[in-house]
């Protein structure tokens, strides 16, 4: 089985399949992992793309967002709230700064006090959203002019409550890619022992083969050929039923987070019709890896 | 044509075989008989490669096999026609692919082959059983269908193993005239066979040869057979 | 196969274990595939087991515990949160009463005022942590009472905010036991495709045995004796493999949650030593229903 | 024995054999000679209950074969010995356990049975090779071996289809002897062989009867054999 051959493995007539005999079972084997692998592929990959764009996107929040707060006695909050807006539209890299109004301060307040709060019993600080553009602003020049000239402000940037979260998103895209590795890897397995089976299952079929004249190339390219189309076709079927099943899933929904988001945007519903094309090349290697070890052994 | 130069083989137990020397020149006829479990099987499997000698050398068509890589075997087989002792054919192709496959598997046109595939299954009477798959054949049908299996290529050389352990009287000298035939155009033709009378038969159609195993060496028979 | 050969099947002897030959390949798939599937279970369990825990502690720290908010007067909030104590320890049902210190509310405001915040600054409602004993009170009747005789006291039960994580977590268990029931359908598929291809491998063997005189309880016994070991020592590995799995993750941290709290606890641990007993008895049954079958169509 | 009432049978197409009509009594000798293909193998097929037959009914032991279940059949097959014309061995077992497989399933003492089996070895000549897988046998070696395992449990009947189509002339005596031995103890004996020099050298040692299978139909071979 020299390199040369390798056009004869490939792309042999149509007489070469005929001769190795329809193997039911190591076929249906074939068929089964190659789908079943495809399709928790699909969703394997759905998972990474899904918390990697959640963890994006909170990672960008978390850079992008931060709160300023303003705890000041009550008559200089108003005065002081301006000038800090003042201050933040200034500010180079500051896309947007925005005073929440009572009601907002209430509604992130009420688990501590009660859905009954009157806010104008309590000193409570003036919260100030503040939204990044691209380029970012220097946090700690802001700081830094806040507290010349608006003693009562404190920024806070999110960091310690977010990142977690970015890092528990980012631990599942990385569990998703592990994952899609021990598949390709199992299914690899599964197919070599189906076509190591099928092999040994053939001793005579190959001991007939052989005696004709049939070359080495000829039979293994037998094997190969059948063996790269079942997994060629079991995982197309696999992935278009992974697909079905990532469509059938809920919509992702704001709140949802990790469970419900799952899903392709975009130019994403491209990576699965990779699946079965890296399928087919695992079962090509597989195959040929296997049809060159025991060709081997019977001489 | 094919030549065993002091040939010596065994196992992996005692010694089976030991300094045999025989030359099968071109067009030339043998027998090859002994007992039971002398060891005309294997040395049929050494005439075609398929064991290789403990000592000494084959060599096939002027080349020693020793040196022989997987593609050049398969080239070799091309020109030796085989007839095993226990035929063995492809379970799931009907008995003309099975019969035919030697020609598939050298990528010969089918279609340009048909008309000999059809006149040798006539000869062994198989041509109403060309559908059936092997399993379905009784043992005297496998038997011949094997011959023709070995002799659709052509080939140089016919190495035959009791091609005529499960017919009929008639059937083996059908059998053996096909044999004498090929013979006749000049190929090289092995039979190894218990039968004395098919030897005897033999005798009187073609000049044959009769060699002899027993105590492990080759020896020529004697004027009685 | 009547029901008394059934115990033919079970102990034959050991003479007929060797009429079956040892056929290496679907040996391998068994082994591999109740080994996996156990080992896979073995994480499905320590999933559902704890997420169950979780589940159960949340929940009943949800209908256990409780928070009494009292808003009042600056000067009034130490005599109602004497008075409000009074009256909790009084209730039936209430097994423990106790009013945050300034400490533990500041650091659980500190999110929203910052870390420098000092309580005595601001009206601060006091916090008392209300603990249920295993009857639970009439909260409609502790309402009632405070109102009348505290009345900046407003109870919160908690059940808006835990809801939802105790729902998350029922729902991881949901998915482990559902895994599990896959995992044993995917193994029972597994091992009826290996036994399957064994017998029909073995065909030969079977017309043998026949023709000299085998009972077909005596042949399909050999096969289903093998198998049924073979499942039980590959689901033994798994469970070790499994267990030692669970024994290297990062051990359970309080913060932690879902990911790190897998493991089992206790008796939980026996539970793993039943996944060999159900392989087995999966493989059994698996075998003999293929024996059966190809028995009946080879007759 | 064995009963065949108008009997007919066929693999799907047309008929094979018809209106057979043949008793094996105890102790007989019968012989079954026809061309290759004509239902020889069929025939005893028929006999040892592996076919059912299409028309007409196969007694064995006084007992209809048609309403036998599988532990039914189990049970005759250890009162029957078979000899199949392509002999099936469990490759996974030395030739010893082979022989020795109806003992083993039957659920005997093998060691009371180790010295019968011994000298069966012996008579076939197989002693040497007890160790050897079916695979690594020759030709004849698997033919012996095949008759030793059908002989092993002493069978009432026996039934050899080609025992003797790969061995020589002396080992083809030595095999015939023995089952003329058994013949004498009592059991019925049929054997399947186209070897018409065998049949007659039976006769000489033997009352045998010679069946005759042509144009479907099952005949007494003239005094010709
Ligand atoms: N693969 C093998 N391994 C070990 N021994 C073998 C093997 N093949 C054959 N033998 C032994 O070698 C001896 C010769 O075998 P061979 O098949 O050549 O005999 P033969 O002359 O063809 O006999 P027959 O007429 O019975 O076919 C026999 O005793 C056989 O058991
Ligand atoms: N399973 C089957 N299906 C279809 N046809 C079959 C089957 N088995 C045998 N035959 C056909 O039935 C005919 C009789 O076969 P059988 O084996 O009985 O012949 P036989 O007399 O034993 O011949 P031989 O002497 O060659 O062994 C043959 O033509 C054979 O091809
Ligand atoms: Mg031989
Ligand atoms: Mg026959």
């Amino acid at each position: 089985m020299s390199g040369g051959t390798l056009r004869n493995v490939l792309f042999g007539d149509a007489q070469a399949d005929r001769v190795v005999p329809p193997s039911g079972f190591t076929a249906r084997l074939t068929l089964f992992a190659s789908g079943a692998m495809a399709f928790l592929a699909v969703f394997a990959l759905a998972l990474s793309l899904a918390s990697g764009r959640l963890a994006d996107r909170w990672a960008s929040e978390l850079a992008r967002s931060a709160t300023l707060r303003i705890t000041a006695p009550e008559d200089q909050v108003a005065a002081q709230t301006a000038a800090a807006l003042t201050i933040l539209r200034q500010t180079p890299g500051v896309d947007r700064a925005r005073a929440l109004s009572a009601g907002e301060q209430a509604a992130l307040l009420a688990p501590w006090f009660g859905p009954g709060l009157d806010l104008a019993t309590l000193p409570v600080p003036q919260l100030i959203e503040v939204t990044e553009d691209e380029q970012g602003y220097d946090a700690a020049g802001l700081r830094l002019r806040l507290s010349a000239e608006v003693p009562g402000a404190v920024l806070d940037d999110h960091t310690r409550w977010r990142k977690p979260l970015v890092e528990a998103a980012n631990s599942l895209r990385r569990l998703g890619w592990i994952s899609i590795l021990l598949i390709g890897g199992a299914m690899a397995a599964m197919i070599s022992l189906a076509a190591n089976a099928a092999l040994a299952a053939n001793a005579q079929v190959i001991e007939v083969l052989r005696l004709v004249g049939a070359r080495d190339s000829y039979i293994a390219g037998a094997f190969v050929r059948r063996f790269t189309l079942r997994a060629l076709i079991g995982s197309a079927v696999g992935i278009a039923l992974g697909l079905g099943g990532v469509l059938l899933l809920p919509a992702a929904s704001d709140e949802g987070g990790f469970l419900t988001g799952l899903g392709f945007r975009g130019l994403g519903w491209l990576w699965p019709l990779l699946i079965p094309l890296l399928g087919a090349s695992v079962a090509f290697a597989a195959t040929w890896a296997a049809a060159r070890r025991r060709l081997t052994e019977l001489s | 044509m094919i030549e065993l130069d002091d040939v010596g083989y065994s196992y992996g137990g005692g010694e089976l075989l030991s300094n045999v020397s025989v030359k099968l020149a071109p067009g030339s006829f043998h027998f090859l008989t002994g007992p039971s479990g002398a060891g005309k099987t294997t040395l049929l499997k050494l005439c075609y490669g398929a064991l290789t000698p403990t000592s000494g050398a084959v060599r096939a068509f002027d080349a020693d096999m020793r040196g022989f890589d997987r593609d050049q075997m398969a080239m070799l087989r091309r020109r030796i026609g085989v007839v095993h002792q226990d035929c063995r054919f492809l379970d799931h192709l009907p008995l003309a692919d099975n019969i035919a496959l030697p020609l598939i598997v050298s990528g010969r046109d089918m279609a340009q082959e048909s008309a000999n595939l059809r006149e040798l299954m006539t000869w062994v009477g198989l041509t109403e059983r060309a559908d059936a798959r092997p399993p379905e054949l009784s043992g005297g049908e496998r038997q011949r269908a094997a011959l023709a299996r070995a002799v659709i290529l052509s080939p140089d050389v016919v190495l035959a193993d009791e091609p005529t352990g499960n017919v009929d009287w008639e059937m083996s000298m059908r059998l053996l005239t096909l044999l004498v035939e090929l013979n006749k155009m000049g190929k090289t033709v092995l039979i190894a066979s218990h039968d004395l009378a098919l030897i005897r038969a033999a005798k009187s159609q073609v000049q044959a040869r009769v060699l002899r195993i027993a105590n492990r060496r080759l020896q020529l028979a004697g004027a009685d057979l």
